[in-house]
């Protein structure tokens, strides 16, 4: 429990997590600092592409295996039940409209890239190895919690989601999964010595590169908390809150079936603890238009983003030791 | 400078909802518009400002349409299929315009 | 498709008040605004563009409202006294709108 | 609040002509105008965005003058002769003004 | 007199004012070369953000002294007091009625922090060492400025200046302020081994992404030049290269009786010469609205900034080194 | 032969080949990635100076011979003369107007400056050296063969173009041209101890960025493809794949008259066979608005940029080996 105590403080006291904290401040006293969208947008391409890459370079080193596929197949069956159990938390635990309640819930089951890069960072720092191959799994759990919302909806009748193919095509080739998957493939093409020629470009600044992404997505956590304080119930927050740790468990627990060491069980419980904010709100707005931003948007970049950054990623690393004893 | 009757239909939409816009003023007859960026409003949903997002989920554009007045019409009815269950805005002026031959 | 009659209000005004004039805004019972960018122009002091600045002082928004024509007076009585000592333009059009229920 | 009448004239044209058609603007002895970004659109020559492009040939603007109702045909004239062989679209639109001895 | 020759000729000859000096004649000749207006943004918070960090991780490395604190006093007392210098030279060698000379004073007393930012370029390349608090005088100095400004005006009657609470929040919290104090603060945490893992971005590129940011700032003053040749009357001229001067020694003057060494007398000396182009402007056109910026804009940012880029920074290195024998 | 092909294949697996397929993948695929638009300003921007920067130190290092003037004039001939070889061709091949004919041939006379970027890499990745003063030559190619395509059109007779002096401004002083030459100016200045000071910012991080710019090209290009489809006769498809190799020929030729060694020789081939799809599309929408830009940028950026920069890059460099046995 001392462990877990320094390595929350260790945690909370990097310059990754502070940049976020400042955003969060910044944003809450009402100052006028902004990121350009622009800026920010440049900066998550340069950091999907280099995470990418470094996956797909370490799995160009250490040759692909068994676990590879079983850990993809994972993340999809994590990725497709975890809403359903989010839903059912949020029935009892909230007053949402089942379609609400289906809207948030495929947020959870869907992940945070950005969280992912953070854990990838704090393992860094533990100098703990893990897969390069957890970058394609993380792709691969993005969409899956968008189809089973999809289906609580519709099971519940009503005007439903309004679901097509070009829909589909949207969700699946959207940027982020296009550039980690193409990054993660460049990265098995070049290999090692590839990576070298860009690496002071790609490796060295990246920690640098991601204070300023996270002191931009504190800004935006920040404003959006400021904005949507009436909508958060003590049952919305407490959900928040909640979900992550519950989806981080069953994360670790898949993990440990499936054999992986520390490192990447490590990122599979930061996955599945991990909310969506950029692809499934989109796709919601598309095909579930009744379904209020406001709840879902609030509550995965406002509440679980921030609980998983500050707190959460210590947790579930120290999860991680104890199931792995790593 | 001889000027014509047109129609200014103006429809703010989000972002997610603007291939579909555009694919419904196509199928409308309608090929000439010309799309603004919005970097902030207010609505019933409450305030936004394209700062305060991280996708694309939450952003906004402005489409304007100039149309002679024998179109608008069925633009209208595309665009209202689109925009129904959707938030978005559509507004309609008269103005004049140089070169009718080319709407 | 039906429509019915709104004012569509457009107050372009230097960033720096943007806070205040939406303020005012909300004051005057107006919820539904939309922000556009604005890149450059010219006008009684002179011309400037978004490129030669570096602060935010220098810019300008574009902030557009599309109303039920009761509600017109008191928005430009509210927008006026934001406006009244800065630059900035206010215009007024007629236009139509589907959905009126929303304005 | 006492309004004016004024004409709302847009130009939306080809950035690398924006230069010229400022000039001629001011030629026409008019001095206010402000110019929004344009981020897409379609036309005869086809579908283009901003995200489409390298370099600033392909991108368009929207060049907005709110002027007196007697300055129309001088503005026009001037506008027309930028305008003439480039694409690019001119609309007029009647409108009211707050303090018109601004204009 | 030598050796002042020689170091002006260094320092016109670095990459950083020959990229400005590109800059401006770029402008002068009406190139269409631009830098588009989201990434001189993300430049400036980076650059914030880097000096921010840098100055705290020294203070946690050095500790905190009574000459911080003295500094920073002395440092609000000048930003109070030379907006009132300032005001009597313009009476004196100007027309400027009472509004816009009190307008253009503010922006003296207040700062340039990128004039502070070349300055510290300076003092790297002299290898000349610094106090990491001089970032906490700078932010100090931004805001008192401009009370005294509008002192000046409310004293005079009329119908004077607008000011609210909301005003001032905008200014203590604007956003440069709010980056350089959090970075700093996140420097004095993370100290310097948080800083180590963050180096290659924000120490190693930092000249050169500085150089960037100077040609954009030439491109800003040429063009603002170009366009308003017509308001600069030769008194105006004078004062702009005057003013720096005298703001010049007299922060040398009170870095003297704090007793500061050569590096932090400098950038006192630098922060007193230089004149906000970004804070104040923005403060004087929602407080002052019949100021014209056509005139503060002008001198600050095409007259002072310029001056004090090439041949201010190493005037004022002579003088600190005259004064403390350094 | 051997040779080439896997001179042809190290290229096609390169970090940068690979992300520039990666992008012309994904939008041929219709995914939403996109890249701000002032990110990829940004980048140009950053591109540029670095080339012009280094190209400067290494002439302030080996000094300025005959060498230099000659290339430069080869460069300016070649500029102009190849829009009229270029106008034979496609009126051979294809039914294009007089007006779009001699449009598209302007392109091919002027360069393309990341092609020429691009080159520069594969010489260092070969360990080849070449002149600093090639970054000159390309700036003196930009423009030339503009004024050849205007004679092409006021030969025809017609409406013609319409030119005048502020054109010529815009075209001579347009933003890329000011920032190559002013950077290789900073660079003869500050020599290579000037450069050691930005090294890390414009020199170390250099590869890596030009793998984002080309992802972007990339998405611009699959874009345009995707666009333009039915513009494309076989004609003009052939056109675009033969001219530069046409180019690249006579431009090599050039080489040898001039006696360069194998770097140089190879620059010179690479701008010879490289298209413009930034100067003079800008300069053609003003002064021949009646040519269609469909068909120049489908051909200069969706089909001889990819060429050259894949299958073009190893084929000129071979042939610059040949010839000059290096
Ligand atoms: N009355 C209005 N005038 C202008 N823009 C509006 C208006 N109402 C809504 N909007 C725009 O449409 C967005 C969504 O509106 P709503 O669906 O009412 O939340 C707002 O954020 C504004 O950008
Ligand atoms: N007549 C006008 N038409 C359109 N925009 C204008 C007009 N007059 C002023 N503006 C805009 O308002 C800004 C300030 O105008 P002014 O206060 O006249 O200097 C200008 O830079 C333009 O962006
Ligand atoms: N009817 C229209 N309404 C609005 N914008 C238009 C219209 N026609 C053309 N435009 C704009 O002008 C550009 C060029 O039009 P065109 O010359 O017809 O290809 C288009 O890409 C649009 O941005
Ligand atoms: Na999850
Ligand atoms: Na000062
Ligand atoms: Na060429």
């Amino acid at each position: 429990m001392d462990g877990l105590l320094s390595l929350a403080l260790t945690n909370l006291g990097s310059p990754l997590i502070l940049s976020f904290v400042l955003g969060v401040a910044a944003a809450l006293g009402r100052s006028d600092l902004v990121f350009p969208e622009a800026a920010a947008k440049a900066l998550s391409i340069y950091l999907l592409f280099a995470i990418g890459i470094k996956g797909g370079v370490s799995v160009a080193d250490h040759g692909i295996d068994l676990r590879l596929g079983l850990t993809v197949l994972a993340g999809v069956a994590l990725s497709a039940a975890l809403p359903l159990l989010a839903f059912q938390l949020l029935k009892a635990m909230t007053r949402l409209d089942r379609t609400n309640a289906a809207a948030v819930a495929a947020h959870y089951g869907s992940i945070s890239i950005v969280t992912f890069v953070a854990g990838t960072s704090v393992l860094q720092t533990a100098g703990i190895p893990s897969d390069g191959f957890m970058v394609a799994v993380a792709a691969a759990m993005e969409a899956p919690a968008i189809l089973s919302a999809l289906w609580l909806i519709s099971r519940g009748g009503g005007s439903g989601a309004q679901v097509d193919a070009e829909l589909w095509r949207e969700i699946l080739l959207n940027g982020s999964i296009v550039l980690l998957i193409g990054a993660f493939a460049i990265g098995i093409i070049v290999g090692a010595d590839g990576l070298a020629e860009v690496e002071s470009f790609f490796v060295a600044p990246f920690k640098g590169a991601l204070c300023l992404f996270l002191l931009d997505m504190g800004l935006v956590a920040g404003r959006g908390l400021r904005r949507s304080r009436d909508v958060l119930t003590p049952g919305l927050l407490a959900f928040g809150l909640l979900m992550p740790v519950v989806g981080g468990v069953l994360g670790a627990m898949a993990g440990m079936l499936i054999g992986l060491p520390t490192g990447s069980l490590f990122l599979l419980t930061v996955l599945s603890a991990s909310a969506s904010y950029i692809a499934v709100p989109a796709a919601m707005r598309v095909a579930v238009p009744d379904a209020d931003p406001g709840i879902y948007l609030t509550l995965s970049l406002g509440i679980t983003f921030p609980f998983n950054l500050t707190l959460g990623l210590p947790l579930y690393l120290a999860l991680a030791r104890m199931l792995t004893g790593g | 400078m001889e000027q014509h009757d047109a129609k200014r239909v103006v429809i703010t939409i989000e972002t997610p909802m603007q291939r579909r816009l555009l694919a419904a003023i196509e199928e409308a007859g309608v090929t000439g518009y010309s799309i603004l960026p919005v970097i902030g409003g207010s609505g019933r949903s409450g305030p936004w400002s394209a700062e305060g997002q991280v996708g694309r989920a939450g952003g906004m554009v402005q489409v304007i349409c100039i149309i002679r007045p024998d179109r608008l019409d069925g633009l209208l009815d595309g665009v209202f299929a689109v925009v129904e269950r959707h938030i978005g805005v559509v507004t309609v002026t008269d103005c004049t315009v140089l070169r009718a031959e080319r709407f």
